[in-house]
């Protein structure tokens, strides 16, 4: 009979009013993400507490995009001097992490980054052979 | 620019040149129409495309075999496994690579589930088409999250896997995760598609819109291109999933989902159950999951046989077909994407004309453009 | 390969290589719109029309299915100083945007075409990207 | 309220008046209904069930007159590129832009094609930039938290006059050669730059 | 006129002003509350209590923004259009009784000046479409128009049943006509031909073509930004406010419950549900076709109409008025 379609799709959507919201409510319940979410790169630190690459060069030359950028340490061929990543066009592909041979590289389980200043998305993860600390998740 | 030739239609009178897009609620993207208008009704469609362009064919030609998965991703963002598979396949079949079982079904599984994701945005586009206030959209993004959910734990991205990899896939599933998804398949999804079918073909509305609107014989579609969905609700079981199987299709018990009627309202019946075949699929998926490796050893620096090769997929647009040719070197020589709606949207001048503005948009509704491929 | 396909092949002095992945029929470019109309004529149904670039020349690849799940792919040469086929948009109508396609990404020309316009980039573009003497410059952070 | 905005120096009125613009405007942004690429599915994901952007009175508007913000989700091609600044010029002042993922802010991956601009801050005056590829539709909220903020603290007294002044894009440094930009249509074929300048009038053959 | 009339007059007006802004800022509220319930999302929520504070940011900032005016459009109709369209609308208020005695102008024949006013909005519409030099508004303008002036005729022919049958025009008269049994009983052809129609004079789904987002934008009113924009919603809703309260008035016995009291409130309560349920059939239908959207005008619900009207007359005859 015509109607009883549209009496069907009435009897739809109120009970799905009844059946209550699904809504996450982000801001106020901050959500944790899955341990294989890819974010931000951040670097993890080695036992001296500097940066744990080691200037291989391999993410460079697998990255796609090329975000990345490594200057060595001149006296030391082992040791970055700068490690720079630009968030800001980065594609979160994971091929630089996934590549890494020393395991230096890893995602942050964070995704607050949004910024007035494109400039400030370039993180310096290693600056002067030093970590930074810059990517990883704020405390 | 653009001359449109003086309509008998309109019985002399002046007709309208009405720009559909490319910034408009309902072209699903930055697509363009040029249509002339008498009254309400469409004399001449022209589509306009290339507001996506982003030259993805080049970049690929300057990227290594692998690279190209990140922008297969980013080709059609709606079936992203979908295009990743297709590009894997090409280019294992010209380096004559040989996959594990596993992750072959481990790709049938993501790709099947990639199917459901993608008809649920059709369907979401559809009937915010057809002019509900969202709601029954809201509902299939519902769905859509659920399924983005287990994504996300398997890929790391909710919307941009970068899965799979020449030789099989990245990462195994968790067979926690698998049994999840399969009770949510089996229980939860059948329910939904329930929801859908009496809120799109169920009501009386939509099918007064529907019905009888834009009615193609399987010949006119065949003739003009046209694949997937829409020419199987014409009436043609045409489905490489069965006629030339991949992956673990073969082994899948399915049946391929056909309308005789060619109307809008048959290409919503048979996207609409091809969702519940495709949740089929993936419960026998998940139930006749073999063990083994995930992925065969592939060298980093990848050089297949110089030569090149056509391969074909059914992406749930139709057939998605992917060439590569390679000069034998670390990067393809050419990538080129056969998109299906890109040959659905050159028979659109063809088909559009003679309906209502609003039975224009039904029809291209179905379909279901998504630009990033288009235009790629 | 069905045997009238093989003689509409050998009718326009097309050469067939089946020791590829799929078998391919080179023809000249002057047979290519009579071969094609054949072809259609026995029931081949169009896939994909595209190019590759041969330095010298464009290679136009066309391919066509014989059943659901068997192609073959019909290919020409154009040299560079001569960058000019007939158009397949009569026989094949989903070809007219696929031409176009060419047209606009590697400069080939189809006469007889109904629109040999731009397609994917701007209508005032200059440029060909997809020939191998069109090299991208890296964008700078 | 014209008095707040082309006001020249703030009194007791303009401040208070000024007060509740800032109070009203940052929690009513209304963006502009303009899918692009791939992150317009993830806007449109933040408008959906889970995310719901209407918790925040962000409500999608079609048409670019009604809306405050603009959301570029993704990358701006050549062809594009005028259709996105008469998107802008259509919309009523004040406006704000966001550019969001990785395509947007810079071109993402498609920034050495030949056919995508490097960023969509080379022509329009970009408020907030939220990373990603796409971002999380959490990401795209903690971006509006963020332009809300931002307008919550911005003055509106005197923004007229500044409003008026034509957008410089930003200088991007002395790496890109003249031709590379005038390629991507930053630096216009001739002398003549119009980058932020507003024409109403341009709607006509709009629809 | 006495100093009394006019103070009467003008703190009427007022008062009614403040009814339309009061009824269109919850209105507003409530249908994305709803709605979004509906969607199985919450709506409005976090500013002020459940999002109550969110109109009033809304309004502020469309009073603030900037007001454009297309140098194509028609500067003059184009100004001029919100004013068109919120003049019948705020005017057709003035005949409405809200409870025995409680009206700015009890007239004798009310009915027939709301209706009058009521008319007026399709050319405000079509007006508006036109004159923004824009295609989208001016379709949408011109479906307005036709949508509006097909239905009206189905919809004072139902009308005119309750009419005959209560012998008056006055909607105190109808209303009180209404003690026993609601006319919903007496006519529910009339209802349910009245009820379609005025949804389609309400613009709402799924008649809500004139501004059909996936068609034409935002329709006839795509052109306009800030508080022209506001206005024509204002517009909007207050049809909304007077469609509610003439189905309530003519057919659900307008301040009459039965066993209970007369009072507002029941008035006030049915204008609320009536309102809710077109919101419940906007988060749930897709709309019409144009043209089928005349045809079931011209086709089906002006017969009926006309067949209606010849039942209650023949009823009214046999039965007599005072029982019918």
């Amino acid at each position: 009979m015509f109607g009883s379609g549209l009496a069907k799709g009435l009897g739809i959507t109120m009970r799905r009013l009844l059946a209550g919201p699904v809504t996450e409510l982000y801001p106020y319940d901050h959500k944790v993400l899955t341990p294989a979410s890819r974010t931000f790169l951040a670097m993890y630190v080695n036992e001296e507490g500097g940066p744990a690459c080691k200037a291989c060069n391999t993410c460079i030359v697998g990255c796609p995009d090329h975000v990345l950028r490594l200057e060595k340490d001149p006296d030391d061929n082992r040791k970055p001097l700068e490690f720079v990543v630009n968030s800001g066009r980065c594609t979160f592909c994971g091929l630089c992490v996934e590549n890494c041979p020393y395991d230096a590289l890893h995602f942050t389980p964070d995704y607050e980054r949004a910024t007035y200043d494109r400039g400030t998305l370039i993180y310096h993860l290693v600056h002067e052979g030093a970590h930074t600390g810059e990517g990883d998740e704020p405390k | 620019m653009v001359n449109f030739p003086r309509s008998e239609a309109t019985g002399g009178t002046e007709t309208l040149l009405l720009n559909v897009g490319p910034q408009h609620p309902s072209t699903h993207g930055v697509l363009h129409f040029m249509l002339e208008m008498a009254g309400e009704t469409v004399v001449t469609a022209k589509p306009v495309i290339g507001y996506l362009h982003r030259g993805i064919e080049k970049l690929a030609e300057n990227r290594t075999w692998q690279q190209v998965i990140v922008l297969t991703d980013r080709q059609d963002y709606v079936a992203q496994f979908s295009n990743e598979w297709a590009y894997c396949r090409a280019v294992e079949r010209l380096a004559g690579i040989e996959l594990p079982e596993r992750a072959e079904w481990l790709r049938t599984l993501m790709g099947e589930l990639n199917r459901i994701t993608s008809h649920l945005i059709w369907y979401a586009g559809v009937t915010m088409d057809i002019g509900t206030l969202g709601t029954p959209f809201i509902y299939a993004w519902e769905t859509r999250e659920r399924i983005f959910d287990f994504f996300e734990a398997v890929t790391g991205a909710r919307m941009m896997p970068n899965w799979m990899r020449i030789g099989g896939v990245r990462t195994d599933i968790d067979p926690a995760l698998l049994a999840d998804l399969r009770t949510f398949l089996e229980r939860d999804f059948p329910k939904e598609c329930d929801t859908y079918e009496a809120l799109l073909t169920g009501n009386e509305i939509v099918v007064s819109r529907m019905k009888g609107v834009g009615v193609y014989t399987a010949e006119e579609c065949v003739h003009l291109g046209i694949t997937g969905p829409f020419l199987r609700a014409s009436g043609l079981a045409r489905d490489l999933r069965r006629d030339a199987p991949y992956g673990a299709y073969a082994k899948l018990d399915f049946e391929v989902c056909t309308d005789p009627v060619g109307d809008s309202l048959a290409r919503c019946r048979v996207r609409l159950r091809e969702l519940r075949e495709s949740a089929r699929m993936c419960i026998q998926l998940i139930d006749g999951m073999p063990e083994g490796d995930i992925a065969v050893k592939v060298p980093k620096a990848l050089k297949p046989p110089a030569g090149d090769c056509y391969v074909r997929t059914e992406s749930p647009r139709g057939e998605l077909g992917v060439f590569v040719a390679s000069d034998g070197t670390t990067r393809p020589y050419r990538y080129r994407v056969r998109s299906p709606i890109f040959y659905g949207l050159s028979a659109m001048p063809r088909l559009l004309p003679g309906h209502l503005l609003a039975d224009m948009l039904v029809i291209f509704g179905g379909i279901d453009t998504s630009m990033g491929e288009i235009d790629r | 390969m069905r045997a009238d396909v093989l003689d509409a092949l050998a009718r326009h002095a097309a050469t067939l290589d089946e020791s590829g992945f799929d078998p391919r029929a080179d023809v000249s470019v002057d047979a290519w719109a009579g071969l094609h109309a054949d072809l259609a004529a026995l029931g081949l149904e169009f896939s994909d029309i595209t190019a590759l670039d041969r330095i010298d020349a464009v290679e136009l690849v066309c391919w066509l299915l014989s059943s659901p799940s068997e192609q073959l792919s019909v290919r020409t040469s154009c040299l560079n100083d001569r960058l000019l086929a007939p158009t397949l948009s009569d026989v094949y109508p989903p070809a007219e945007f696929g031409e176009r396609e060419v047209y606009d990404l590697f400069g080939v020309v189809f006469e007889g075409h109904p629109d040999m316009s731009r397609i994917l980039q701007p209508d005032d573009a200059t440029t060909f990207p997809l020939r191998k003497s069109f090299e991208l410059a890296e964008t700078p952070w | 309220m014209g008095i707040v905005d082309r006001a020249e120096e703030a009194g007791f009125i303009t401040t208070t008046l000024d007060k509740l613009l800032r109070w009203g405007r940052s929690r009513s942004m209304w963006p502009v209904n303009a899918g692009i690429a791939c992150c317009s599915l993830e806007m449109m994901t933040t408008g959906a069930g889970r995310y719901d952007f209407d918790r925040f009175g962000i409500m999608f508007r079609s048409s670019p007159r009604q809306a405050d913000v603009l959301i570029v989700p993704g990358p701006i091609t050549k062809k594009m590129q005028p259709i996105v600044q008469r998107v802008y010029n259509q919309m009523a002042e004040p406006r704000w832009v966001i550019a969001m993922g990785s395509c947007a802010i810079s071109g993402g991956a498609f920034a050495d094609s030949y056919n995508v601009l490097p960023g969509c801050d080379t022509f329009l005056p970009v408020d907030v930039y939220i990373p990603g590829c796409p971002p999380r539709p959490e990401a795209l909220i903690y971006g509006c938290l963020k332009l809300k903020e931002q307008i919550a603290n911005t003055s509106f007294i005197g923004s007229a006059a500044r409003n008026k002044a034509l957008y410089v894009p930003p200088d991007l440094g002395e790496e890109w050669p003249d031709e590379l930009l005038r390629q991507f249509g930053v630096l216009p074929a001739d002398d003549s730059s119009e980058g932020g300048s507003r024409d109403v009038g341009e709607v006509r053959d709009e629809g | 006129m006495s100093a009394a009339l006019w103070l009467r007059t003008i703190v009427g007006l007022v008062a009614l002003l403040a009814l339309l802004a009061g009824v269109t800022l919850f209105g507003v509220w409530w249908e994305r509350k709803f709605i979004g319930h509906l969607q199985r999302r919450r709506g409005p929520l976090h500013h002020g209590w459940h999002g109550l504070l969110q109109l009033p940011a809304d309004m502020i900032k469309m009073i603030a923004k900037e007001d454009t005016v297309p140098t194509a459009a028609d500067s003059l109709l184009f100004q001029f259009g919100p004013v068109a369209a919120i003049v019948p609308a705020y005017a057709a208020l003035a005949a409405l009784t809200f409870a025995p005695g409680i009206a700015l102008i009890d007239m004798q024949h009310g009915l027939l000046y709301v209706f009058a006013w009521e008319t007026m909005l399709p050319l405000a519409f079509a007006l508006i479409g036109w004159s923004c030099a824009n295609k989208f508004t001016l379709i949408g303008g011109l479906r307005a128009a036709a949508q509006l002036i097909s239905y009206e005729i189905p919809m004072l022919l139902a009308a005119l049943g309750v009419v005959l049958t209560a012998q008056s025009m006055n909607l105190t008269t109808i209303i009180n006509a209404q003690t026993g049994w609601w006319y919903v009983f007496k006519q529910p052809l009339g209802f349910v031909i009245f009820s379609v129609a005025m949804l389609a004079e309400m613009n709402r789904s799924p008649f809500d073509l004139p501004e059909a987002e996936s068609e034409l934008v935002a329709g006839y009113m795509t052109e306009y930004s800030g508080m022209k924009f506001g206005f024509v919603q204002l517009a909007e809703y207050s049809v909304l406010l007077v469609g509610s309260y003439l189905i309530a008035a003519l057919f659900l016995g307008g301040w009459n419950m039965p066993f209970l009291p007369a009072s507002w409130l029941w008035l006030a309560l049915k204008i609320v549900l009536l309102m809710t349920s077109t919101m419940w059939f906007r988060g749930t239908f897709p709309r019409l076709r144009v043209d089928t959207l005349t045809q079931m005008s011209w086709k089906w619900l002006l017969p009926a109409a006309l067949v209606n009207i010849m039942l209650v007359a023949a009823l009214a005859l046999w039965l007599g008025p005072k029982v019918y």
